[in-house]
């Protein structure tokens, strides 16, 4: 295992720190419990959004934390939700009377502990409202699984959220917002390589010198199938495809495309599959109206990249345009 | 050894140990079907739990002892095996009352209770490829024992057995909750990790029930 | 080799298309020659700033065209300089008749080609300044090597030069101020694993499971020394030690403190490693008053970093923190 | 055969088929102390000449034949070689003049305005591990030869030869200039890409003198 690192058990307590240091007028870092919230005094009023998951997805959570989307990021160790103390302890840090939206990715974990944490919050007074991000196609929706993934969508989801919560929006109207957002996502994934967590020191899966993961997870959970390399153009048209066929979405249709990168693949390959993307759209009738290509929701080190298409109405693509800034995403003027 | 707050003590304990001894091996599993911190987790949190442990009250009863377990593995493990293991703990202590030592029937009330707390938040079934699957049929078998008017350690071996065989029986199965359920076919032939350390668990307890 | 791409011939081409439609907001792109500019109308009166060099270093140069920062960037082969033709034409592009600046890193082939450009530009009757960018402290600046290397301070000088263009300034203006903040910063590098040129379709260089190469280029070009894996605050301290040793910074200076990412390196070890050189400049007395953490000058996806130090000045720091709105750097309100 | 503009095709075509076929030599030579680009640089390069070729009229002269060369070189080839490469074709074509054909002199002179040219933008010395250390040894070479009063395939024979000796003479040497000058004493041991092309440039103009 190479990685940039000291001991394994401090990379999250470190980069956290790290993160406080490099954007003191953004952030403030609290790193025990672990968490991170605006370094601006808490919005009386405002309803405040919370989210938070596992390590080794930077720049999510916390590099969306800042004025235009979340309030507070609950990281919790690499690849594991946090536990409900430090969600709890996030919570009461930005509260300001309006109540709270959770923000969580569909896993297990990461459900059950933000359900512990909004008890706790509730029990002190506080009104919490959870939203549940799951636009990962790859999983088939069904008894069967623990549902579909929340993945790259997240992104959309917080950033919309949050354009919500400050404009004013009730915690009912910013909680719609979310679960609309939600609902015009989805996306799929694949994977070249894999991610190595620093506790295990092992790739968390193998795949074949030729071979690609389909439908790949963000933690290395694998996906539909595994396929010979191919041609980018062939990867996208798989990916879009599946998530065009989810989404249901129509000629006509205005979304946003979002090709975002795993940690390991260089900005031009997501250049690359953006355009092949981007023409398969314009052959289908369907308007390219706002765009996001980068790291955004990362798997370590993994190599891959994911595309996601969130379709846009007036009030979505409103949201989407409003001043954001962030350590990690700033747009607006 | 009467199952007093002594036992309950030295069961936390071997515990502990026996999750640190096991931990690359749990994670190793999780790698395979999961995401590789299942062991990570668990002695993160039997870590928290050891420290805690030696700050218990002298007159601590069991049941005050497994709450504080189930207290620590909430506010430190994470992932999913933290918010259904802390769950387990909780709702077995609840069983538990204000008893100072356990009878046979008190070790079947604290397993099928914890067990019912598992299904309580994770919603899965036998068979699902959780550690629900190491939980159940301990509860059965446990009851079956304490029926036939087993003493506790005998019960808890009994459950123990069952456990083990229940951690095993998830190797051929397809996952359809947590992480794995992701996998499909490709789960198969793997052992689930949480019914794995459910197993481990049990397992302890019945070993230092049949210590001297 | 996997990669995400679909014939190696054609990732530039591709590449900059993907780009041109990711953000057509910002950016024009011309695809014969290769060539990127702003979208919005050359500023009459205004000194135009034009980067570039061979690709593989995404984002430099083109995520850095728009208000505040390039009017023009040229993007070569992977790893090789572009011809002087593209230069000429984006030159002809972006020129508003207060001249252009050329921005180069200091690399034989980039310096001889933008000369040459220069030359033809000249003969149109434009008139053409260049600044050689040599931030690179790994190579000793003797009569014995092709001098110091340009590597990420490069995003430092396209910013605040930009920014001085932006402001009004005249041609020798700008290039005094590109100047002055490349004598001001010094960078040093660290690769754990190398990049995989397209058309090559191998690793660059091999290194160890359990080695680093100290002092990296970001062509994959070797540096001081290898050197076992250490961890990450042994790595800071040497990097940080050659660049501060350098640059004769002293109790007192106030710096940006800038960790770039070579590409394959996940955002939560750059976090770590900001941490570690913050506190060693705050033991030093070193008041890091800006800061950059990300990928910005990448060696595709070479897995590693470099750290840079501006010594700022209040000018310096003015420009810095001017407005800019490019793909990949955006700031200001 | 007579160097005249018939000479001046093939020796072009020659190249680029030569270069063609190096193409993954340069790559490797280069991979080891550079950036790996060399071979695909002439290829793309020396496609693009072969491709002009083709259009230029009937009766241009072996000077402009070669100032072809070097305009289409700079305007494709890039890196260091692309600048270098084009230089010396172009001031090799300018001590061509109008003659369409060439003598001894005029193979020396050609030979040593393309050397002049390299220096003159790269600086680079004999012993800097360049392309100079291909081109110097074949000046030299050719004007002993001519001296001497050799036919111009001869000089130019000579010519190939020393280049490829000076070529071979790179290998134990520290780099002084381009990438390979980062690598201090690690780039001993291995050649110097461009000082290679260089010499399989020259290689092709002797080769296809010496044709029928
Ligand atoms: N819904 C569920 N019900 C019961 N047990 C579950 C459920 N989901 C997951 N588990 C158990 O949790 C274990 C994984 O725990 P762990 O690896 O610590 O958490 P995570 O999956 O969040 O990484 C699985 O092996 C399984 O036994
Ligand atoms: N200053 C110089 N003078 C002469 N030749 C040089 C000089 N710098 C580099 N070269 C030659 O250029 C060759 C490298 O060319 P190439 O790989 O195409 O360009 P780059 O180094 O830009 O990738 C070297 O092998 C060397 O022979
Ligand atoms: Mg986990
Ligand atoms: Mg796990
Ligand atoms: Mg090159
Ligand atoms: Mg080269």
């Amino acid at each position: 295992m190479k990685k940039l690192i000291n001991d394994p058990k401090d990379v999250v307590t470190e980069a956290v720190a790290g993160l406080g240091m490099a954007h003191p007028d953004l952030l403030t870092v609290s790193l025990d419990p672990v968490f991170v919230r605006r370094a601006s005094a808490k919005g009386q009023g405002k309803v405040a959004i919370v989210s938070g998951g596992g390590s080794g997805h930077e720049p999510l959570h916390a590099g969306f934390v800042g004025p235009g989307m979340l309030d507070a990021a609950v990281p919790g160790p690499v690849f594991t939700s946090p536990t409900p103390d430090p969600v709890l302890a996030a919570t009461q840090a930005v509260d300001g009377g309006a109540g709270v939206l959770y923000i969580v990715k569909n896993y297990t974990g990461d459900v059950l502990n933000f359900e512990t944490a909004a008890d706790l919050a509730e029990a002190e007074g506080i009104t919490v409202a959870t939203v549940v991000v799951d636009d990962d196609v790859a999983v088939k929706d069904s008894l069967y699984t623990a549902g579909r993934r929340g993945v790259a969508g997240t992104v959309v989801v917080e950033k919309t959220a949050g354009a919500a919560a400050e404009r004013g929006d009730s915690l009912e109207q910013v909680a719609e917002v979310a679960r609309r957002t939600n609902a015009a996502t989805r996306t799929m994934g694949v994977a070249l390589t894999a991610g190595v967590v620093p506790h295990a020191g092992e790739p968390s899966f193998t795949l074949a010198d030729d071979e690609i993961e389909i439908g790949i997870g963000i933690h290395g959970e694998p996906g539909r199938e595994r396929v010979p390399l191919e041609p980018v153009d062939r990867i996208v048209d798989r990916l879009l495809g599946a998530v065009l066929d989810d989404l249901g979405a129509t000629a006509g249709d205005r979304v946003l495309l979002f090709v975002n990168g795993m940690g390991g693949t260089p900005l031009v390959e997501l250049y690359i599959a953006f355009r092949r993307a981007a023409e398969v759209l314009a052959e289908a009738g369907i308007e390219v109206s706002r765009s996001l290509v980068g790291d955004y929701v990362t798997s370590l080190e993994m190599q891959g990249m994911s595309i996601t298409v969130t379709r846009l109405d007036d009030e979505l693509a409103e949201l989407w345009d409003a001043p954001v800034e962030t350590a990690a995403l700033r747009h607006g003027r | 050894m009467t199952l007093d707050a002594h036992w309950t003590r030295a069961f936390i304990e071997r515990t502990a140990d026996v999750v640190t001894e096991s931990r690359a091996a749990l994670v190793e599993l999780d790698r395979e079907i999961g995401d590789g911190d299942h062991g990570e987790n668990l002695e993160r949190g039997f870590s928290a739990v050891r420290a805690k442990l030696a700050t218990q009250p002298d007159d601590a009863t069991p049941g005050a002892l497994l709450k504080m377990v189930a207290t620590t593995l909430i506010s430190t493990v994470g992932g999913a095996s933290g918010p259904l293991l802390g769950t387990a703990f909780l709702k077995g202590a609840g069983a538990l009352g204000d008893a100072s030592v356990l009878d046979a029937d008190a070790v079947v009330a604290f397993l099928s209770a914890a067990r019912d707390g598992v299904v309580l938040r994770g919603k899965a079934e036998v068979g699902d490829k959780t550690m629900i699957d190491a939980w159940s049929p301990a509860v059965e078998a446990a009851s079956e024992a304490a029926a036939g008017g087993a003493t506790p350690a005998t019960v808890l071996r009994a459950a123990s057995d069952a456990a083990a065989a229940g951690a095993a029986s998830t190797e051929p199965l397809v996952a359809r909750k947590g992480r794995a359920s992701y996998l499909g076919e490709r789960a198969v032939g793997h052992r689930d990790p949480g019914a794995q350390s459910s197993s481990l668990i049990i397992q302890a307890a019945a070993d230092t029930a049949e210590e001297a």
